[in-house]
């Protein structure tokens, strides 16, 4: 089982993540990232790049599905304005063992972060809105996996 | 060639996209970029500093130093901050 | 937020974890462990030692805790009867950041593995029951912390 | 001192808990664990092979070198198998 989605809905995570829990194996893990609470942000922009992102997830799926012996794996990814709060992402992983589970999910993560044709915008109380600023940690983090 | 730009480089260009006749020397990335940033000060000062552009050529992340080869579309756009 | 917890009753993930997007950071992990569905096993029995049961729940949150910069963390563990496909533990961290939340959920549940005192046996469709022997890689996946 | 046994030990022994006297030679985890397997064949059998047996002294994680000094609770388990 694998799910790739963009969601200009909120995503709910207890929804997507039940059917990992029924494939037979014994771990699931997930990763959800969180519009942070920060100074006064009031809210997060995803623009996105329609034609490439939903490849950009389902080629970062294939190749987890390549590495772990998985069962079932879950992406999806918010665009549009969202609230602080809630969830910008949501990656879910199910395989027989944790160790698979666990590595996959920050797999999934760590890559997205890279190489998925995201960009935020934080929109503060004042009316102003900046861009984020990519972390070079972020690309030490997606290196560990190459 | 199809151009398009995101984020904060759609921003300092002013447009989402647009379609360009590139001159035949221009084979690289990298060359379009930098005839792009002649072409007009939006453009130069949205590709001021190329450490901080990434590309996709027919959708898929490449280099600088990528050919074009016929592709399609080229987008422009800053490092990715999603997730 | 810590919450530490031995249940005897079904674990709700989905209502245990969502205090933890609640608390203003970008991060949330989890993992569930799983009752799995091998063989002809129709449930997994628990037994754990109940006077140490919960402190040892609560060092290892603590030990969490001194080693990332966490804002929250959850802890079930079930004991009794657990049909297959049914949570045995669940583990939720919260964080500022994806690495704090990921690392620290992966320390939990390695490390819950080889020092937690639960036992599991497991029950057959023809009656029989069997204990669970324990695995090196566990030993080797904690240790990996040390 | 108490003893308490889980699991597969909890089975072999015959017991989930019991209250002894020990010899004042009994120093050790690992000298109680000898001693007990001396007094009869399901402790012997239970405790055969070392190598599968874990402890717990007032419910701390120890190992067979600990002393007893006067702790008050003995468990005795195989390696756990939780999560």
């Amino acid at each position: 089982m694998k799910l790739v989605r963009i969601s200009c809905e909120a995503i709910d995570g207890a929804a997507e993540l039940a059917p990992l829990a029924a494939l037979g194996g014994g771990a699931v893990a997930s990763f959800t990232g969180i519009a942070r609470n920060d100074d006064d942000v009031v809210a997060i922009e995803l623009e996105h790049y329609p034609a490439m992102t939903e490849a950009s997830l389902i080629a970062l799926m294939d190749e987890a599905f390549a590495r772990w012996s998985l069962l079932g794996g879950v992406l999806i990814h918010r665009v549009g304005y969202i609230a602080v709060s809630e969830p910008i992402v949501l990656v879910g992983t199910a395989a027989s063992h944790r160790a698979e589970a666990l590595e996959a999910c920050a797999f999934l993560i760590d890559r997205l972060k890279t190489d998925a044709p995201f960009w935020k915008k934080e929109h503060r109380a004042d009316g102003s809105a900046q861009w984020v600023d990519a972390k070079a940690s972020d690309g030490d983090r997606a290196n560990k996996w190459k | 060639m199809r151009l398009v730009y995101f984020a904060r480089v759609r921003e300092a260009v002013g447009l989402e996209s647009e379609d360009r006749e590139l001159p035949s020397d221009v084979q690289t990335v990298g060359d379009c970029v930098a005839w792009l940033a002649a072409q007009a000060d939006n453009y130069a000062s949205a590709f001021a500093d190329p450490s901080r552009l990434r590309y996709a050529l027919d959708q898929q992340l490449v280099w600088e130093e990528t050919l074009l080869e016929g592709a399609g579309e080229l987008a422009i756009f800053p490092p990715v901050t999603g997730g």
